[in-house]
């Protein structure tokens, strides 16, 4: 589902984010992404979701080439990836519904539809009572988990998060990695970078461990950190 | 790769338009909600507009002002003294078949006199005269082809050459006038629309420009959720839509407006000057035109900055 | 409650001032990195504002033309026939030194015929007149003080009494038709004025609202980090200050820039009409007036939109 | 330094975000505040900085009633907290420099002062070398630190944090606890809102224990979650 074959970044101006990293991620495996802050956790999730173009090697998104993808095909490429964003990225003007049904609104779904899914997302993540605040009017968990409802709503085939518990305390933040797990088993790629790693040493998935821009280690994380 | 769910074609396309008829009610709501600046675009744009369209208007008049006037230009043959009423309405007649000639018209020496009475300051002098010392007249009157300066005066030279005519008068000197009048007039008007339809574009791609930028983050998030940029630009070609059409419809007002006040203080002069003076409104074909040209103005300068503006937005 | 570190109050008073520099040339700055928008705010209030100062301009040029014009209002004095050119003359010298009159100029019969012969169309037809049928001519100037119609009409029937004038004309209705046209303009442009100006503070104030809303993070910023509300106002403020400035410059050269081209229209027109016209020009004092109302109508509005749109921005 | 008395919050249209909430912290002291996901910390730290009012009950600090503040007086009691924010507000546009000076600029600070101070603060959260850089081309520990080196900058006398190291690894979030030590040190009153009971219950600390709005604890922590 993911493969980065050689990636490098150099963002302009700086030192390089990436060093000739390489990794596959086979369809329907959970994986985590993990290292110091500055490591380029963030800066490898922006090269799959197109954000950011890697300025050496290539990387896959279902056996297609998206390194050098031309712009008018990224929207199409971003609708089938639910991605999680480190700050949130909710539109502060726009309820908690409207917020997590703008994915399907992109995607032409139907009202009904529409509806249905953002009610159920919402309850997955416990907010079911807040679809009609605005961001702002919500903690910051809240937010996060807004963020959450959002990327999922869609169903999408390949799931990416950044940090996606940050501001959750422990009890929310297994509930939400559970909530993956769910959307794992039915078939979703899951890729989730976090510093955490209570949450991932509990857990029996691989996990890529960066170490200032390269892959130090792919596998089972057993404290080699 | 292919997604666990997808969205029937159908169904794609009937929330396609459902979309667009959202997003049109939706921008002409977002104008609702924030009525101070968008009546200002509105306000400007529908006085910038109503200019030309008031030019138009004002061209318009002045050109049948000035035909009217010029169809009136006329040489008027002084014919010699001893010419008679008979010999002179002979000649009228054959006059009147000549190139150039539209209407001949013979005044009698009495009904100058009278004429020349009436003028400022004459009347008691010219009734101490025993004897009549005017010539009869014929007026020619020129065809709506030979009414240029040049034509005028050919003809006036052909006719001044007549055994009969003691003098002819063409007044020359009022067509170069109304001539030039009527260039610099055109030319200044022409100037002013390219002026103000750059300003109407300029106005309107910087209210677009600002509102985009005020909705800087909103643009950045649809894009990382894969709005295309064609279901981003959609709502602000809509605003500019509707600037342009309230736009053009203020500009007709104002421009009627301005017809009416104009025609009010013509009126007001009309009572000093002792005449009628009636204006052309705008047709239905003009209006057409002005709102075909304000939406497309609108549309094209929405178009351009949208697009610009846009694709300058890039998530980080 | 007080702080680890304090700023002493000489720094902070030396500090003040460095920002408040630092300010005004940052939101110098800040219109040079968006020349397009600014450009375009300048550009329409200078036009805006370029209006009244050439309505103004016009209004002192017709004021100029119509006292020219009613300075030169005289009233013609026929005298009988048998009036010699010695009496009339003595009479002129009485007429002289009576209420009203300014002026007084004998015109001798033949040259009246002389005037009359130079009118279109009579020169040939008089200058076969045995005698010279006109009477002699007494034209009075009115004082300026007399140039009203009523007092004109007044002195006029006065005059008309006298036992040597056989008529006499006062071209009261030019009087007339100028005094309405000239209220009419004063009125229409004190219209337009009043309308422009609100033209120019909405411009003005939509276009800091707009700069303030789409800095309205860093507005919220700034206020959680204590800056009070007068820090955060001087930038726009400042930015208000730059382009009343730069707008009132503007309106000045393209108030000049219409007046040379009136100047040069006047001039051909003059050629065709024969007469050489000028006109009169902008004063230091007019400049400068037009330089303080940019200055005070753009400051009035940013503060007013400022201190209002800032006020509703709040941290949550 | 900081004392509620009997202080309740309710938002508009929503349930009661703080109920009666009284409590004291000293001049000087160091204290933790934590809770579930919407129990309320940030709301207890938006009173503090008069980025919202109380709706019944009353909150000191430094013996002055805020809790009916006027609007004209509120920037010179913000001048004088140092805070951290849960989403960093940080200014965009502005390098990161400028972003830490703010508070020095606004404070009527001179230049060599300013310069001085900033790469002081910058140097404290280990960003001495991204002073020239845009807060977008940071990952969001880094940003986070930005943030913290802004509320230290001004050397406050009331040092307030919303989850500074929720975006930070241990390692990262350890030092910064020692930094704000550092500060406790010399008199600084601190106050941290955080879920990361591992970093709470390791120091000795006073905690506050938010549950659903009320005060569920007040002391030192030992496993009562
Ligand atoms: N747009 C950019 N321009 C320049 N440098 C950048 C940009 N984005 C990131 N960087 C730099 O690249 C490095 C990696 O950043 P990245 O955001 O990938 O880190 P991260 O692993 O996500 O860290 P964190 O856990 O703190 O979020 C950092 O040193 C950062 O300063
Ligand atoms: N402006 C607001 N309007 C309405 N409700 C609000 C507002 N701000 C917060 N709330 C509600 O008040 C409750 C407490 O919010 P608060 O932000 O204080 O929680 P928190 O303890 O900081 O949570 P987190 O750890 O997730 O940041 C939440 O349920 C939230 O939805
Ligand atoms: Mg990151
Ligand atoms: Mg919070």
């Amino acid at each position: 589902m993911i493969r980065f074959e050689q990636v490098s970044k150099v963002y302009p101006g700086s030192h390089r984010a990436l060093q000739k990293v390489s990794f596959n991620l086979e369809q329907g495996q959970m994986a985590f992404l993990t290292g110091h802050s500055g490591a380029g956790k963030s800066t490898l999730l922006k090269l799959i979701t197109a954000i950011e173009r890697p300025s050496d090697g290539q990387v896959f998104i279902g056996n297609r080439d998206i390194s050098r993808i031309k712009a008018s095909q990224v929207p199409y490429l971003r609708r089938q990836i639910g991605v999680i964003f480190q700050d949130y990225k909710l539109l502060n003007d726009k309820t908690v519904f409207d917020n997590v049904a703008l994915p399907l609104i992109i995607d032409g779904y139907g009202l009904s539809d529409i509806t249905k899914r953002v009610h159920a997302a919402l309850d997955k993540v416990g907010l079911h009572d807040k679809a009609r605040f605005l961001p702002l009017e919500l903690s910051g968990g809240e937010q996060q988990r807004v963020g959450i409802a959002r990327a999922v709503v869609n169903k999408p085939a390949l799931l990416i998060a950044d940090e996606p518990t940050g501001n959750l305390d422990q009890e929310l933040s297994l509930e939400i990695m559970r909530l993956f797990e769910q959307f794992n088993q039915v078939g979703v790629t899951v890729l989730i970078a976090s510093h955490d790693l209570n949450l991932i040493q509990e857990r029996g998935y691989p996990c890529l461990v960066l170490k200032q821009g390269q892959l130090a280690h792919n596998g089972l994380l057993r404290e080699q950190l | 790769m292919a997604s666990v769910h997808r969205v029937s074609f159908t169904q794609r396309f009937k929330m396609y338009w459902v979309r667009h008829l959202q997003q049109a009610l939706a921008s002409l709501g977002e104008l609702w909600r924030t009525p101070l600046s968008s009546m200002l675009s509105i306000a400007v744009i529908g006085v910038c507009l109503s200019m030309p369209a008031a030019l138009q208007l004002a061209y318009k008049n002045v050109q049948r002002l000035t035909d009217s006037i010029q169809s009136n230009s006329q040489i008027s043959l002084y014919l010699q003294q001893s010419v008679t009423e008979k010999e002179a309405k002979a000649w009228q007649l054959e006059l009147s078949s000549e190139g150039g000639v539209a209407d001949t018209q013979f005044v009698h020496r009495d009904q100058g006199l009278d004429q020349l009475q009436q003028r400022a300051g004459f009347g008691s002098v010219l009734s101490l005269l025993e004897d009549n010392p005017l010539p009869h007249v014929i007026v020619v009157q020129l065809a709506s082809s030979w009414q240029s300066a040049d034509k005028a005066e050919q003809l006036l030279s052909q006719l001044a050459q007549a055994p009969w005519v003691e003098q002819a008068k063409l007044d020359l000197e009022w067509l170069e006038r109304l001539d030039a009048l009527r260039a610099m007039f055109s030319q200044s008007a022409l100037f002013l629309i390219v002026l103000l339809v750059a300003a109407v574009v300029l106005i309107i791609s910087n209210t677009l420009r600002l509102n985009i930028l005020s909705r800087r983050d909103e643009i950045e998030v649809m894009k990382l959720l894969g709005a295309s940029s064609r279901f981003i630009q959609r709502p602000f070609l809509y605003t500019g839509f509707w600037i342009g059409l309230t736009g053009g419809l203020l500009a007709w007002v104002l421009c009627n407006l301005m017809l009416f006040w104009c025609e009010y203080a013509l009126s007001q002069l009309g009572l000093a000057f002792g005449q009628q003076l009636t204006l052309l409104g705008q047709s239905a074909q003009e209006f057409l035109l002005l709102m075909i040209s304000a939406l497309g103005v609108s549309l094209l300068a929405s178009w351009w900055s949208v697009r610009r503006n846009i694709r300058l937005i890039e998530p980080k």
